[in-house]
C-alpha cells in the first residue's frame, strides 16, 4: 500500500485536489463514485467486453528479436500500439466513458497532447452517442494534424487553446475552465494520472490493466510473472503508471520512468520535470513542477507533443521521493534515432512519445538473461510529419 | 477593515483588476484612483501563468502583466509604497502555488505588511485551508475568501459559512469570471435561496456583473457585487487610464 | 473442392499462369514449393508466432451494437484494421515473407495501391533485414501520403509508376518488369489474389486465417460457426477471399463481394469490374477485366486507391461464374458517406476500401435475427486526406 | 519465309518498332524502308496498355500510338496495304489478351492475310501454346517464336527447341529489352553454353542490342541479333523518317 493513494487522494506528499469550490460537486461525486463504479461487476463485464472485442486486448507481449540482439538482452515491446485508435489511452477512455454514463453525464469534455487521448476520447463518445468536446494546444494542433483530422471525422468538436506555450498544459487549462463553467451534465474525461484525486488513482486503476496482462504474458511466455526490468515513457504518466501498476509491491522488478529532455536537460527547452522541476501545484494536484521562484509555470518543450507538459502524475513524484522507479531522459534526437532503430529493425513505427522510452535502451547496461519489457505505448502514424524530416 | 466596510456600507461595490496590467507600474495609480472614484473594495490579482479559474479577459491581462515583467516581489513592493496614501479594503487574489513557491508564511507575512485585509485563492479546497492555513491566516489576520456556486450543497455554505470572517464570494452563474447578459430566473432563484439561509457573513455577487443594471440587481440580493472582467475592457480602451476608471466607477455607482 | 484451386491453377476456367518465360524459373519454384512450404511445421509455427505476437491476431469480432440497431440486424466487424500496420496485408506479407526466405530470396519487390500492401511488406523486410522495393502509381502515392512516408521510414524504396493510369494496375506492371529483370536473387511478393499461378492460392492460403478465425469466434459468441451473410470489399480480392475460404463450402453462407463503381457502373468512372468486365488476361492469369474490344485495358476509377484496379481475382471470376458468391458495388459517395456513418455510430475510422462493404448495409435487407459479418480490411488513417474534404 | 531466311543469310539483323508510331501511318513507311535499308527480319509490336514485358523506351512508343489511335485492324489493314510492295519476313509481337479480344482464330487468320510469318506472344506459356494454340498457328502457317534467358534450365530449352519451328529468341541478360552497354562474362559463358547445345532451331539474341559492336558481338554466338528500343529512340528523333532509318540500319549492317 506504500504506493498506492491514500483515502484522501495522496500519494506521500503529492496529490489531493486542489481545485476551485466551483468544481467540487463534481469532484466530490466522482471520488464518492469511482472506486465502487469500477469494482462492480456491471463496470467490469462491459470494461472487459469493450476492451477484447473493441480495443481488441489483450495487446500482444512481442520478443523484440533483433533488437534484442543489439542489445544483447531480452526486450519485450508490450504492444499498446495495436489498440483501436492506436496507443493506450483507450484503455482508460473506455473505462472513464462508462463512469460518465454511470453518473449520468450527457457531455464529455477532454485535453489533449499528442491527439491520441483527444481520439480516443471522441471515439468513445461516437460508440456510446455523447456530445465531445476536445481542447488542444494551436502548437500540438498543427503538429499531430492527422489525429486532428479524426477527431473531426468522429464527430469531436476540437477547440484550440491559444494561451501559454499553446501545448498540452493550456489545454488542460481550458477543459478545466470549460468545465467550471458547465459543471452540472459536462463530464471531465482526463487523458493522464494527472489532475484532482480522484483522477490519477482511477486513471492507474483503469490503465492497469497492461500490468495486469503483462504478468500473465511473462508467465507464459518466460515462465516468470515478473521482468527484471519495465521502461515507459512519461508525460502525465498513464502509460507508466498502468504499466508498473501491479508491480509497484515486487521491489525487486525495476522501474524506468522516461522524460522528454527535449534539445537537453538543462537547455531550458526541456521538459524532463523531475529534473528540473520542483513541489507545487498544477492542474489541482500536489506534484512536482518546471516552475521559477514565483511558482509561475515554465513552458515545457519537447518534439513529442505527448510528452510536452511541465509536471507530472503525483504517484511519479511519490515514486521519485521514495526511489521506487529510476528516473531517465531522452532528447528529441534520441528519441527519434530509437524510432529509426525500431523501423529498421523490427519494422514497428513508434509514436514519438514511446520513442523516448526506446531510446534509453542505449543508456543502460542490460545482463545477457535479463528480461527487459518496453512499452510501446502508441504506434508512429501521428507522428509522420516530425520523422520525415529526419529520414 | 473589511468587516468595518460592510458594517458601515451599503450596494458595496468590489473592483478586481491584475497587478502590473495594462503597464507594469499601473498598479499604484489603479488603486489610488479605484478609492477616489468611489469604489468600496479592490481585488488585486497577482497574475499567473495558468490561471485556470479564470476567463479570457482576466487570462489575457494576467499573461501581458507577466510580459510587462510583473512578480510578486513587485506586487508587494507597489503595494507597500501605498501604504499610507490609501484606506479603502484591499484583497489579494493569487493561486495556491504562487503563494507556496513563495513561502506560505512569508507570503502571508508580506500580505501584512503590505496592508492586504483578505485572500481569494480559488485553488485552495476548504479542507486544506482549515487543516493547513488557517492557523497562519489568523496569525497574520487576514481573511480568507470563500467562493460559493448555485451547485454548492447547503451543508457545505453553511460550513463555509462557519470558517468565513469577513464575506463570501458568491458566483452569479456557472461560469467563470467574464463579462455576461442581466439576470435569469435560475440566478434570481439561486440568490433568493441564499438570501434566505441568513448566513453570518454578508455576501457578495461575483462573475458575470459588467453594468450598473447587473450591479443594482446583484445588490437586491446581497450586500454587493463583485466586477472584473467589465473593469479590465474598460482599462484596456484607449484613454487617459484615471478618467477611464473614473467613469467607469461613476456609471457604476452614481448615474441614475 | 469446386472451388479451390486445380493442380495447373486454374479455378474452373479462370487462372493460370500466363508470364514471360523469363520468369518462368521464378513461378516454377515457388510453384513447386509452396504448398510444401506453408504446410510445414516450421513455417507453420513461426508463421502463427508472428500473426500473435506481432500482428496481434486474432482480430476481434466486434458486435456492432449501434450499426446493429441502424439496419435492425446483427451485425460483427471483423476487425482487421486493429492488425499491424493497419489492415488484412500483412496476413499475406508474413507468410510470403517466410516462404521467401524459405527459397534463399534476398531482395523483395512489391506493387502497392493503397499502400497498405507497401507498408506490410516493408514491415515485414525490415523484421527480418531484407532489401525492399515496393512499386506505387504517381496518383497512389499522392493520395496516399501517410502510406508512402511509412514505407520509407521503414527502410524501403518507393518507386513511382508513372504509365498508363499511375495505378495500381500501373505498380504490377512495372513490379513485373523489375522482377524480369532480377529474376535470381528477387522474389515478388504480391499482395492479393491476383498474378499467375500460384499467387492467388498463396495469398488466399494466407488470408484464410480471417475465416479460420470467425469460425471460431462465431461459435463463441453466438453458438453458430457460420454467419449468415459475409460482406467484404474486392480491389484483388484478398481479403474477401481470407475471408470466404473457409465458407466456400457452406453453400448456405451467402457471400457478398463489394466492388467500387467510382461515379456509378456505368460512368466510364468506375472500378466494378464483374459489372463491365469480360474475360481476358491480366497480369498472368485468366480473369474478368475492364477492356475495349482490343484487349486493351480500361483505365479504372475509384476514390479509393486499393480498390482502383481493372481486374479481379481470378477465384472471383470463378465465383461469379458459378453464382457462389454476390456482387454489388458502392460508388465514392456511398462509400464516403458509409465511413462516416460507422465513425460516428461506432467511433472506428474504416478504410475507404472497407467503407465499400460498409456501404452495401443500406442495399440489403437483413432479417431481425440474421448474423451478418463485414469485414473491416482496415483502418482509415491513410485516408484522412480524403474524408477531411467531405466534412 | 523466315526459315528461308536463316537457310540464306548471315548475321541476321532483326529491327523491332512498334506500329503506329511516331504516327498512325509510319507503320507502312517503316516496313518498307527497313525492307529497302537491308534489314532481314521485322519485328511489328501491336501496341498494348499494359506491355509488361517491355522496357521503358518501347513501353513509351507502345502509349503514344494508342493515343495516335492505332489499333489491331487498323495495323491489319496497313499491313495489307503493302502485302504486294514488301518480300520481307514480318512477325507480330503482341500480348496474349489482345489476340483473345481479338478472337484467337480470326486473329491468326488475319495474320495469315496479312502477309504475318510468326509471332511472338512474351505472355503465352509454353504448355498453353501445346494445349491450345499449336494446331490453331499449323492451321494458319504461322510460327510461334518462344523466349529463353540465362534462367531457362537445359531441358526446358529442348523443350522449346522441340516445338519451335523458325528461331528462338535469346534474351541476352535478365533485363527488360532496353539500350545497355556491351556484353559481360556472365552473357558470354550463356550464348557459349547454347551454342554448345546445337539446337535444331536457329537463335537471335535480343535485349539490350543498341549498337554495331554488340551487333557483331552477338554474330559470334548465334545467327543475328534483334533490336528494338535503339532503334525506336532514332525514329523518336528529329528528321526525316526515312533517312533516320537508313543511316541506323546502315551504321549496323555495313559501316565498318
Ligand atoms: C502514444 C503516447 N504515449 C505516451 C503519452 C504520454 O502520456 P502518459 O504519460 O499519460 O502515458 C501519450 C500522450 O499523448 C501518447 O499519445
Ligand atoms: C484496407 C484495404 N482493404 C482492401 C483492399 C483491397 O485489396 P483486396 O481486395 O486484395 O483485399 C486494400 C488494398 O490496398 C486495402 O488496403
Amino acid at each position: 500500500m506504500k504506493y498506492k493513494v491514500n483515502k484522501k487522494g495522496f500519494y506521500g506528499k503529492f496529490g489531493g485536489a486542489y481545485i476551485p469550490e466551483l468544481l467540487y460537486p463534481n469532484v466530490e461525486e466522482l471520488q464518492n463514485n469511482y472506486k465502487q463504479i469500477i469494482e462492480s461487476d456491471e463496470f467490469q463485464t462491459e470494461y472487459k467486453k469493450l476492451l477484447k472485442y473493441y480495443v481488441g486486448r489483450p495487446s500482444p507481449l512481442y520478443y523484440a528479436e533483433r533488437l534484442s540482439k543489439q542489445y544483447n538482452t531480452n526486450i519485450y515491446l508490450k504492444r499498446e500500439d495495436l489498440n483501436h485508435t492506436g496507443a493506450h489511452k483507450v484503455n482508460n477512455t473506455i473505462g472513464q466513458i462508462l463512469i460518465a454514463q454511470k453518473l449520468g453525464k450527457k457531455r464529455i469534455i477532454a485535453e489533449t497532447g499528442a491527439g491520441q487521448h483527444g481520439v480516443a476520447t471522441a471515439a468513445v463518445c461516437a460508440l456510446k452517442g455523447l456530445e465531445c468536446t476536445v481542447y488542444m494546444g494551436e502548437v500540438d494542433i498543427a503538429r499531430q494534424a492527422p489525429n486532428v483530422a479524426r477527431m473531426k471525422m468522429l464527430g469531436a468538436k476540437v477547440i484550440p487553446a491559444t494561451s501559454g506555450s499553446k501545448t498540452l498544459k493550456d489545454a488542460v487549462n481550458e477543459a478545466i475552465r470549460a468545465w467550471i463553467n458547465n459543471p452540472e451534465d459536462t463530464y471531465y474525461l482526463i487523458g493522464s494520472v494527472v489532475g484532482p484525486h480522484p483522477y490519477p488513482d482511477m486513471v492507474a486503476k483503469l490503465q492497469a490493466v497492461i500490468s495486469k496482462e503483462m504478468k500473465l504474458q511473462l508467465k507464459t511466455q518466460t515462465g516468470n510473472e515478473n521482468p527484471d526490468t519495465i521502461i515507459a515513457c512519461v508525460g502525465g504518466g498513464s502509460n507508466a503508471a498502468g504499466s508498473f501498476y501491479h508491480y509497484l509491491k515486487d521491489e525487486n522488478v525495476k522501474l524506468v520512468a522516461v522524460e522528454a529532455s527535449g534539445e537537453g536537460v538543462f537547455s531550458n527547452k526541456t521538459a524532463a520535470t523531475i529534473q528540473v522541476g520542483t513541489p507545487g501545484i498544477l492542474h489541482g494536484s500536489k506534484t512536482i513542477l518546471m516552475q521559477d521562484k514565483y511558482g509561475q509555470v515554465i513552458e515545457p518543450y519537447s518534439i513529442s507533443a505527448g510528452l510536452d507538459y511541465p509536471g507530472i502524475g503525483p504517484i511519479f513524484a511519490h515514486l521519485f521521493d521514495q526511489k521506487r522507479a529510476e528516473f531517465l531522459n531522452a532528447t528529441d534526437k534520441e528519441a527519434i534515432e530509437a524510432a529509426f532503430e525500431l523501423a529498421k529493425l523490427e519494422g514497428i513505427l513508434p509514436a514519438l512519445e514511446s520513442s523516448h522510452a526506446l531510446a534509453v535502451l542505449k543508456k543502460m547496461k542490460f545482463k545477457q538473461d535479463e528480461t527487459v519489457v518496453v512499452i510501446l505505448s502508441g504506434r508512429g502514424d501521428k507522428d509522420l510529419q516530425t520523422y520525415m524530416k529526419f529520414i | 477593515m473589511i468587516k468595518k466596510t460592510f458594517r458601515d456600507k451599503k450596494n458595496i461595490l468590489s473592483i478586481y483588476f491584475t497587478a502590473g496590467y495594462p503597464n507594469i507600474n499601473d498598479t499604484t495609480t489603479i488603486i489610488k484612483q479605484l478609492e477616489k472614484s468611489g469604489v468600496d473594495l479592490i481585488e488585486v490579482g497577482i497574475p499567473f501563468s495558468d490561471p485556470l479559474a479564470d476567463g479570457p479577459t482576466i487570462q489575457k491581462s494576467s499573461s501581458q502583466a507577466l510580459k510587462n515583467g510583473i512578480n510578486l516581489d513587485i506586487v508587494f513592493s507597489q503595494l507597500k509604497s501605498i501604504k499610507n496614501e490609501t484606506n479603502i479594503p484591499l484583497i489579494l487574489m493569487g493561486y495556491l502555488n504562487q503563494m507556496i513557491a513563495f513561502g506560505e508564511e512569508r507570503f502571508l507575512k508580506e500580505c501584512r505588511n503590505s496592508n492586504i485585509d483578505g485572500l481569494i485563492i480559488p485553488d485552495l479546497p476548504v479542507d486544506e485551508y482549515q487543516t493547513n492555513y488557517k492557523c497562519l491566516f489568523e496569525k497574520y489576520n487576514l481573511s480568507n475568501i470563500f467562493l460559493i456556486s448555485p451547485q454548492t450543497k447547503p451543508e457545505r455554505i453553511k460550513e463555509i459559512d462557519e470558517i468565513s470572517d469577513s464575506f463570501i464570494y458568491m458566483v452569479s452563474s456557472n461560469s467563470i469570471t467574464g463579462a455576461k447578459g442581466s439576470l435569469n430566473t435560475n440566478q434570481i432563484s439561486y440568490f433568493e435561496r441564499i438570501k434566505n439561509m441568513k448566513l453570518k457573513n454578508p455576501t457578495l455577487i461575483g462573475f458575470g456583473i459588467s453594468n450598473k443594471q447587473n450591479f443594482d440587481n446583484a445588490c437586491k440580493y446581497s450586500q454587493g457585487a463583485i466586477i472584473g472582467s467589465a473593469f479590465i475592457n474598460k482599462i484596456s480602451e484607449e484613454g487617459d487610464l484615471k478618467n477611464n476608471i473614473n467613469e467607469f466607477v461613476r456609471h457604476i455607482k452614481i448615474d441614475n
